[in-house]
């Protein structure tokens, strides 16, 4: 399964992933981290296209974004 | 069923905590930078001069040899190491809009005329962010700052200064180009002006500019301002390659250096 | 009350500077002498801030203070900042809503407050800082309520109104708590 | 009118009570810790008919007060201490060619790009340094920020008199706090000086602001003129403070600026304790107030330089008590504002010695 | 027979000897500006601002009050003047090309860009003259001087600048133009621009660059001076008006500042 | 191979005895009276290898400067007053980095503009004033062509083990005149210097060249490591001379660098008359020779010090020996230099006064 | 008749009126002026046109051109 | 001769500084002391320049003077100058080609050189300075004559050779006139 990975101490709730995800798949928690910010979750991690769009955007390097890989003799 | 890193953060990025603001795009600045250096594999050959601006601590983040110039002095700086460090080495200055267009007119003039073999990375926000949001040379008109709280007055201030138009009226720059930071796209040509900067330090001198956003300065939101970036920057800063190796200015093609005074 | 030193921490953006100086213009309208000292980290936004406001009847010698009275907190690095460094038998006043964190000190005075979680009942949810204020000032009364009440009418006018209305209800709020 | 008591940040009061001083006119450039002047300049000047200028760097704010000031108008601009040593060439050039301007230094830790945390380490650059030549310049050094409201309607006539540049010293616990504080009436001052370049006129002859003499015998006439003006400004201007000192306590404090009222509670609380502690504190870095120095140190056993820098004053200082007494140095450094209780450790320590 | 002064002396130039080298061109600059001053009848509200160069001592020339301003700096201090001064005051100031291209670089165009109701007059000789003839940013290719032994070496200290063409970037500017003093009748054209600036100087920035002769500096006599300027000066260097009132650079026509960032 | 005699102008001297010392690298701004340093570097370096670059202004020649000391090489710029005033900023960042660079200042009068004739007038600057912070320099004061090229080589050594910049303080006169010199050998100096930003190696930390400790109580932990430095240069690296002094005069004259030998001259003569004159030159202006000045003044009765300024060295003179004997002053400023029968005059003067 | 008078005492030898004349009416003078100087004099007024040229180029501001007023009834 | 100082003004251009290094190196060959200190006035070109000569046994103190030993003053400004500077019974050497006026001091060693009528004749109008220069080392001999002509040949090599030699016959006349 397409996942990604947010460092939630590095995250600052700026919100730029969660716009740019056209899937919509992102959200704040409700938890703070040590920083005072809510980081961002994944919601629905089966959606996910691994578009790295939300790696792309986020100015804390804090996503990273793995793709599933199917094996083609399938 | 495995799975392959579609992607990651560069090891050249260092694992420390930025002290940008949410939403900052300067994070995006460095990620693109440290990501080209890491792909030319160059970390060992490289020396960063890092600007007075909130990007300051730009060497507590990217994992390169870096040296910290005095307030707009950057390519000054970075002139000093490229006249006497061996050629191979590439050096790059990261520099503010009130860095750069402001105290360091004549110093990134002068580096460029000169033809230094740098790549000088221009985070242009429109504002002052790291004093807490004045009026930049290039801050828009109407913008309102802290420093122009009626919004930027042309008749007192005069216009926005577009660094990317001014040094294309110099000969010797190689590369001259404005990238955008407002969108995945944008960023992701972005960071091919970047590569082309590097690849083309060693014949000259090698200019990207990035509009980028200021979300504290400019007191939006930071999803506000990217939007803000592209309906009112971009009319005013048009993204594009000004300089490529080759092109040359208006009357410098016809003229033949040949002259000599005194023998 | 003669001599009062006071600290307010927290992250910035929490609104401690702005209590502060509220404090401040109450004590001065009250014929006090009064300093106000801001702190901040190299962050422009987040990162932690805070502020020390002093308070006497004679001309203050040092704005800062290194063993303050009393201390408002709302975040959790400013409690581990701070909770050492105040004076014996000092006020600690502790926003519960961001700090889980137990007071290790014996010898201080600590109030809790959910101050988030009254701001967001009252619909005010940015004026936790008032219901801080509020709860300080009743613990330590170093200005009278009204002073603090008057502040903030003068302080919020004109299109500000509303807002300084909400934050007149929190700090009352604060006051009850 | 005089206002009431209002309650105000240190670099915002400095902006207002030049404007009550008459300054129209502020070029400058941001640096912390005193972007509040200018952006306070930039919204109040407006209103009253003033301009307010952002230059493109410290070294052209200078420049622009250098023009400005030809005029005759009350011009200011206000640094901290790394926009301030790029003010050097220009500061020389105000010198030379004898106009009035206030400049604020706001200072910060240095050297370099140092930090943004108060500091007093430009006290050297101020009083002795402050560019090339022969030169000096009025420096007044507010403890408060009713102090600093007062003195900067005296540094601009002090400018005025002495047709010299004058600094406002103060440091970024001064910029940055809140006190209460009361200014005076607004005035208006039309720039009739006779000096000024205002266009050639029938009745005077015509006016050439300059600081160039080729010949190095006119230079030295026009130097030697400048050092009649200092040699008056040492005679009339040094202005001191003497506190707690009417018991003749044998250890004598000196501090200035915001350093002097955090030796004041220290020295209040040491009193408390029966240590007879008193304080000196010049309100002008120079002219050196020495006759205030040596009258204060007449009556004590030692010295003792607290400052927030790495001992700059203390040279001033020993050079006024020579080898006479012991001038004991201790300070903060780097943007460490100094605590009273290690304040009060330091004096307690002169006791000890003694 | 009754005769008529053909040509005069203005009685703008004061009776001091001049102290420039036989030929050089400063000395007709000086008396153009003179000359436009008078026609204009503005002897009385014009303030003069004087350069660190061989025309440091303009001010013992012309007759009208004068400021000097440090190397470089002129056009700071002549915005110290606009903005103190009353509005119907005339300001101008002379510059040489190390004073106003090279040290002075982020001062001119500052000044530019903020529309500074300024005339700057531009004495372009290619060269250091006062300190001996040193290389400025306007030295030619291949030129001699005393610190290019070798000629200039445009791969080391880059292309001549063309600040004309560098300021014509920028949007607030009302007249930018370039004249020669090559020639009797080049002469004649100068003075017209000098005129056309200081009668547009109360709409916003003029600056008019002469190219001028430093028969020392260049190790020429005075006439093969002219000759060299025509032939070497004028094809990078083109003389032309590149702005007048109503022009603008390109894109910002299309652009229509009336953005507000918070309210 | 060490050249033979040849008949120099000081400042290419300097210049050649810069290369000689292994500066492949040079940064400046021309300025009157010391334009023949650039010159002759932009001749000589490029036949040496190395590099001779003229910066857009002093400003630049600073921040150049900076990033070539950054890279371990031997860097050099030279200026005079107005220009080296321009550089204080970035002097202070230079201190504050810890970066090896020497500086030259060809004095000329001020304040301003002044003239381009020579002047001791930036002695206050160099040793007290040159930027914001708490900060030093070394200061190395040639008197004769000779002894400006042997001190070349020694402030690139100095600049070296110190890690701090190191200026080399001379005026017009020397700087214009032509005397016989020797040159050293021609040396190579390799950058290798394990604090050198030249790329990141796996073989150390990585290098970050930087003045900024955002952390107060940082900065000042560095700034009291510079402070060590400074203490260790002040016990190891003071130099003076004294000359006449083994019959214990009672008149000991002051000078420094060309004002010395044109002492020499006057004393030498006076002794010719009969009186008994000594002569103590610094060769640091800082740090200060304060133990030879005070062997030196121990057995005369009074001091006089002479100087091309209107009196700055005086000053540190009057620190050092206190209100123990009376230290007067004579001088000439504006770029006027002091002839031998003026110079004696004023020395006469003192036994007068005796 | 038309005619120029030259400031003997600010003329430089620059040459430059020599060299606009374009009736070569203009020679250095043998003697010296008090700054070192050979000046320029004009050799036969007669055929001067006062074209100005020579007032035009001279740095010094030191030619002046007269013009002869022929009566235009004649 | 143990010290010696000369002055040498004139007209700039007229070549004062380079028989100013000539002596200077001549002197230091012969293993004395020596200086060489010029002085401009503020123009690049014309004006009046001059520059001072001291040779000694001993190491030179002031490389300028106030009151010269000898002077050659190519120009009238010049003589105007320096006449009265000089010192008792000092020498002055005058181009009495480009000066006309009197020498109105009793007291000094007076040598009158038509020194650019002599160097036209020698066909090298430009070389009137090293006529002066002759002059002053026939009627002064702080340094031998050889040791100047020494100079002037290592000093003009490669393509200036033509233009040391036409020196040297001008130096040459002048010692001898
Ligand atoms: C000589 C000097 N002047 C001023 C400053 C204060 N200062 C620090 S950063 C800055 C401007 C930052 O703006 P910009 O370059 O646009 O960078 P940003 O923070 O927007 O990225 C200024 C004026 C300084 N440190 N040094
Ligand atoms: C700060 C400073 N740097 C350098 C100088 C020395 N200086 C005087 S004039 C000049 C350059 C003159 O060249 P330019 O501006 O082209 O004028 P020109 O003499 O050619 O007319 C320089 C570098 C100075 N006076 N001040
Ligand atoms: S990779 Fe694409 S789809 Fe997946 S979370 Fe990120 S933006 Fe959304
Ligand atoms: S873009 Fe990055 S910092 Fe911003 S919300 Fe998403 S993960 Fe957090
Ligand atoms: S102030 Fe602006 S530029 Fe600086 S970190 Fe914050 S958002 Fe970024
Ligand atoms: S040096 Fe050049 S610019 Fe200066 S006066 Fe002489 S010829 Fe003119
Ligand atoms: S006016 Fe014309 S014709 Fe007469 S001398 Fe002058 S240039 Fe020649
Ligand atoms: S142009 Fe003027 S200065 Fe030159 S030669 Fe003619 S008159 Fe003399
Ligand atoms: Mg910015
Ligand atoms: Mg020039």
């Amino acid at each position: 399964m397409n996942h990604i990975d947010i460092d939630r101490e590095r995250c600052k709730s700026c919100g730029l992933c969660i716009d740019v995800c056209n899937k919509h798949l992102l959200e704040f928690s409700k938890d703070l981290n040590s920083h005072g910010y809510h980081p961002v979750e994944l919601r629905n991690p089966e959606k996910c296209s691994a578009c790295s769009l939300c790696g792309i955007v986020c100015p804390e390097g804090g996503v990273q974004v793995y793709k599933e890989i199917r094996d083609k003799t399938r | 069923m495995t799975e392959t890193l579609a992607f990651g953060r560069t090891p050249l990025l260092t694992h420390n905590y930025m002290h940008y603001c949410p939403g900052c795009t300067h994070g995006v600045a460095h990620r693109l930078v440290a990501e080209v250096i890491d792909e030319m594999g160059i970390q060992d050959r490289t020396i960063g001069v890092s600007p007075v601006g909130c990007a300051v601590l730009a060497y507590n983040y990217i994992d390169v040899d870096f040296i910290e110039a005095a307030h707009g002095r950057a390519p000054a700086a970075a002139t000093g190491l490229r006249r006497t460090l061996p050629p191979d080495r590439y050096i790059f200055a990261y520099q503010g809009d009130g860095d750069l267009a402001s105290i360091g007119m004549a110093e990134i003039v002068h580096a460029a005329n000169r033809g230094e073999k740098l790549t000088i990375i221009f985070v242009n926000n429109a504002i002052y962010g790291m004093t807490g949001g004045q009026m930049a040379p290039t801050t828009l008109p109407g913008m309102k700052t802290t420093t122009s709280p009626g919004g930027r007055d042309v008749a007192q201030t005069g216009h926005p200064i577009r660094v990317c138009e001014l040094l294309d009226t110099l000969v010797a720059p190689v590369f001259i180009a404005r990238g955008s930071l407002s969108s995945a796209k944008n960023t992701i040509k972005a960071k091919k002006l970047l590569r082309q900067a590097f690849d083309l330090q060693h014949q000259g001198f090698t200019f990207v500019e990035l509009l980028s956003t200021c979300p504290t300065g400019w007191g939006l939101s930071p999803t506000d301002s990217l939007a803000w970036l592209d309906r009112n920057m971009l009319p005013f800063f048009p993204t594009k390659t000004f300089r490529e190796p080759g092109a040359m200015p208006e009357h410098t093609a016809a003229y033949h250096p040949d002259l000599k005074v005194r023998d | 009350m003669a001599y009062h030193d006071v600290v307010m921490a927290g992250f910035g953006g929490q609104g401690l500077m702005a209590i502060g100086k509220l404090l401040a213009k109450a004590a001065m309208d009250e014929g006090r002498h009064v300093t106000w000292l801001p702190s901040y980290g190299p962050e422009m936004r987040g990162g932690t801030a805070n502020c020390v406001v002093v308070v006497d009847d004679e001309p203050i010698g040092s704005p800062s203070v290194e063993h303050a009275q009393a201390a408002i907190v709302m975040n959790r690095p400013s409690l581990d900042k701070f909770e050492d460094t105040l004076a014996t038998g000092g006020l600690l006043v502790i926003n519960t809503s961001l700090i889980a964190e137990p007071v290790h000190r014996a010898d201080l005075t600590t109030v809790l407050v959910p101050a988030n979680d009254i701001a967001e009942a009252e619909g005010s949810p940015k004026a936790a800082n008032m219901v801080m204020l509020g709860a300080y000032v009743a613990h330590c009364g170093v200005v009278s309520a009204a002073s603090i009440e008057h502040a903030i009418e003068v302080s919020y006018v004109g299109a500000k109104k509303a807002y300084g209305e909400a934050n007149l209800r929190a700090f009352r709020r604060g006051l009850a708590s | 009118m005089p206002s009431q008591k209002q309650l105000m940040k240190g670099a915002e009061a400095i902006a207002e009570a030049a404007i009550r001083a008459g300054c129209r006119h502020f070029f400058g450039y941001p640096i912390t810790p005193q972007n509040e002047i200018p952006e306070y300049m930039s919204k109040r000047l407006p209103e009253v008919g003033g301009v307010y200028l952002q230059a493109e760097s410290e070294v052209a704010s200078i420049n622009m007060i250098f023009g400005g000031a030809s005029t005759g108008a009350r011009v200011l601009t206000s640094s901290s201490s790394p926009g301030v040593s790029l003010m050097s060439e220009g500061a020389s050039y105000l010198v030379g060619a004898e106009l009035p301007a206030v400049i604020v230094n706001i200072m910060r830790g240095g050297p370099g790009l140092g930090d943004i945390a108060p500091s007093q380490s430009d006290w050297s650059m101020m009083t002795k340094g402050w560019g090339h030549g022969d030169k000096r310049y009025i420096s007044l050094c507010p403890a408060t920020v009713q102090e600093a409201v007062d003195m900067m309607s005296l540094a601009f006539d002090l400018a005025e008199k002495y047709r010299n540049p004058v600094v406002l010293l103060g440091d970024g616990l001064l910029g940055q706090m809140m006190e209460p504080v009361i200014f005076p009436a607004l005035s208006e001052i039309a720039p009739e000086q006779s000096w000024a370049a205002r266009g050639k006129l029938a009745t005077r002859p015509r006016v050439i602001v300059r600081s160039l003499y080729l010949d190095p015998a006119e230079l030295e006439r026009h130097v030697d003129h400048l050092y009649d003006k200092f040699a008056r400004m040492e005679r009339e201007e040094p202005r001191a403070e003497t506190w707690m000192c009417d018991d003749e306590p044998p250890v004598l404090v000196c501090a200035f600026g915001t350093v002097a009222r955090i030796a004041k509670t220290a020295i209040g609380k040491l009193r408390g304790e029966g240590l007879r502690v008193g304080l000196w504190r010049p309100m002008t870095a120079w002219p050196f107030p020495v006759e205030s120095l040596q009258k204060a140190a007449a009556t004590s056993d030692r010295l003792l330089s607290i400052e927030m820098n790495k001992g700059q004053m203390v040279e001033d200082i020993r050079a006024v008590i020579g080898h006479d007494k012991p001038v004991g140095f201790w300070g903060r450094s780097g943007g460490m504002v100094p605590t009273v209780d290690e304040m009060m450790n330091a004096i307690r320590g002169q006791f000890a010695n003694a």
